[in-house]
């Protein structure tokens, strides 16, 4: 209990914020968990307990109770499941958000303009899909960073007919002649075990487009 | 010479079964149910409680509070049932002079026991579990 | 479902880390609990529908019953228990982390460099005194801003015998003669509620301190 904290800034004030929002939203939660589930179960508890103690001797009212706490547990399964809905977020949420602090992240200290754009329902994209298309934002922001010179970057998310499609396109200088690295050879990598398919395109500053198929075919 | 109760807490379920539970057995006289705080503190102004059992979280008083209340005006002990260890409130019942606190999902004769020791003069506290997994 | 997102960097970065932060805690938590409260509920509502069949026929088996759901329904108290424990910041936890974003976030313009230290056992401080001590902080950072022309602050938080002190000190041009405005006439009425004190001193650089007592006697 005999601590020293050195405020270093940006950094430590972004570790701090993440935390704080963590516990913050830990004490909510914790809260609405202790209404809904923390009363079916102590109060079906306590009432099993008395059906215990009657059980011979009043058998009319124990069977009371029984049926009593088969009603108690019955709607309470239903409210927390509804709780549990309402504290889970959608995937989709997720992903979107995960990707949009990447891309802060990836650009903070850069000169690079993104713009992140979706179109179609989000929904439709599983949860698995989502760390495919992480991972390969994520090489591609490595690698506008480190080749492009450009000046913006759009990220751009459609979900089509048939596949889901996610553009990563930079307006800098491309690339003639593309020796795939570790990096691109990463991204087909991943894609193609969705039953995917990558195209890249270095003519008009760089785009790599990762074609997802919406019927999984693993 | 029985052990004079009262119950209070906002869940019926809960004032329900303790009565039974409580009532059944030799040694304690339920005198008196109610579902909040302010109506705690009222009926042991009112009547001679030996030990009241009361909830953290009820409308219009909460449990926290009634003991402050009851401590300072009457000589019932007071006595905390919890769902789950809420040690803010916790703290703060004991400072406020509860007599110990008890989660409710102890078995029947550890709340009678610790129903017995506090009407004797001791403090209870429950064994808080600390498993950080 | 057809929506544009443009990034502004920083401002719309905390923002997302933040929300991002609570959604990923938010998941943990509802799987966590998920698997275990569904389990408890329907075990024992299956239990209780054949002990209500046999309590009159059998009434010995349908105590065993009971028995059992009662141990069933203890156990999985016991789990969420656990879980809310390990999910559940302590106060002091929240109230530390409030405190370091608050001032992470009041200085991150500025050149007033900050440390923030703390000794002796946080948990002792009860959770409504942190409100007051993050007011009362919040006002005396304002001030240094305002007034103190200073390189350096510091926010010192000593848990003592019958105290609880907390420090802002800065190394600025300090103050010889003090008018007190809204700001520290409001740090002495959140302080005297709690029945504390409030020390001022404008002769080295310029210095709150606040003690509050640990006995409450509100
Ligand atoms: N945004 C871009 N602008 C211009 N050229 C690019 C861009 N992205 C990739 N390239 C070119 O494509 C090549 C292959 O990229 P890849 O990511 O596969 O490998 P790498 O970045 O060279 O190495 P690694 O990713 O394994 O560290 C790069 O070396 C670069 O010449
Ligand atoms: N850190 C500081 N360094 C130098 N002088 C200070 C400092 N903090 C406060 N003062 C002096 O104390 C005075 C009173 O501060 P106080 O916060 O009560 O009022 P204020 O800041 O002037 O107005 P208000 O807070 O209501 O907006 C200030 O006007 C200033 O002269
Ligand atoms: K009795
Ligand atoms: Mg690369
Ligand atoms: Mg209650
Ligand atoms: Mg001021």
């Amino acid at each position: 209990y005999d601590l020293f904290i050195k405020i270093d800034r940006n950094d430590e004030y972004k570790k701090d914020l993440k935390y704080l929002s963590q516990l913050e939203e830990r004490n909510k939660i914790a809260q609405e968990i202790h209404d809904s589930i923390g009363h079916t179960i102590s109060g079906s508890l306590m009432q099993l307990e008395a059906a215990k103690l009657l059980v011979y001797k009043d058998t009319d009212r124990a069977a009371g109770i029984i049926v009593n706490v088969i009603g108690i547990l019955r709607n309470g399964m239903e409210s927390i499941r509804i709780t549990l809905r309402n504290i889970k977020p959608q995937s989709e949420e997720i992903g979107i958000n995960r990707l949009k602090v990447l891309i802060d992240e990836k650009l903070s200290n850069s000169n690079v303009r993104s713009s992140l754009v979706y179109k179609g329902n989000l929904l439709e994209i599983p949860y698995f899909y989502w760390k495919v298309i992480y991972e390969n934002v994520k090489e591609a922001l490595t690698n506008v960073l480190k080749y492009s010179n450009a000046s913006n970057v759009r990220v751009n998310i459609e979900v089509l007919n048939k596949f889901i499609k996610v553009e990563v396109k930079d307006n800098g200088r491309g690339s003639d002649k593309i020796t795939k690295g570790l990096g691109i050879l990463g991204i087909e990598e991943r894609t193609h075990e969705l039953g995917g398919k990558v195209i890249i395109d270095g003519s008009d500053g760089f785009t790599i487009i990762t074609l997802l198929p919406k019927e999984v075919n693993k | 010479m029985k052990i004079r109760i009262l119950i209070a807490d906002d869940d019926s379920l809960i004032r329900e079964s303790l009565k039974i539970i409580l009532g059944m057995d030799e040694d304690f006289d339920v005198v008196g149910c109610v579902e909040n705080g302010l109506k705690a503190v009222e009926y042991c102004l009112r009547e001679r409680i030996d030990v009241a059992l009361l909830d953290v979280r009820m409308p219009v008083l909460n449990g926290v509070k009634a003991v402050k209340e009851i401590s300072s005006k009457t000589n019932t002990k007071t006595l905390i049932l919890t769902t789950f260890d809420d040690d803010e409130y916790i703290m703060e019942a004991v400072k406020n002079g509860a007599k110990g606190y008890l989660l409710k999902n102890n078995s029947p004769d550890k709340i009678k026991d610790a129903i017995k020791l506090v009407f004797s003069g001791n403090t209870v506290m429950q064994d808080i579990v600390m498993d950080k997994i």
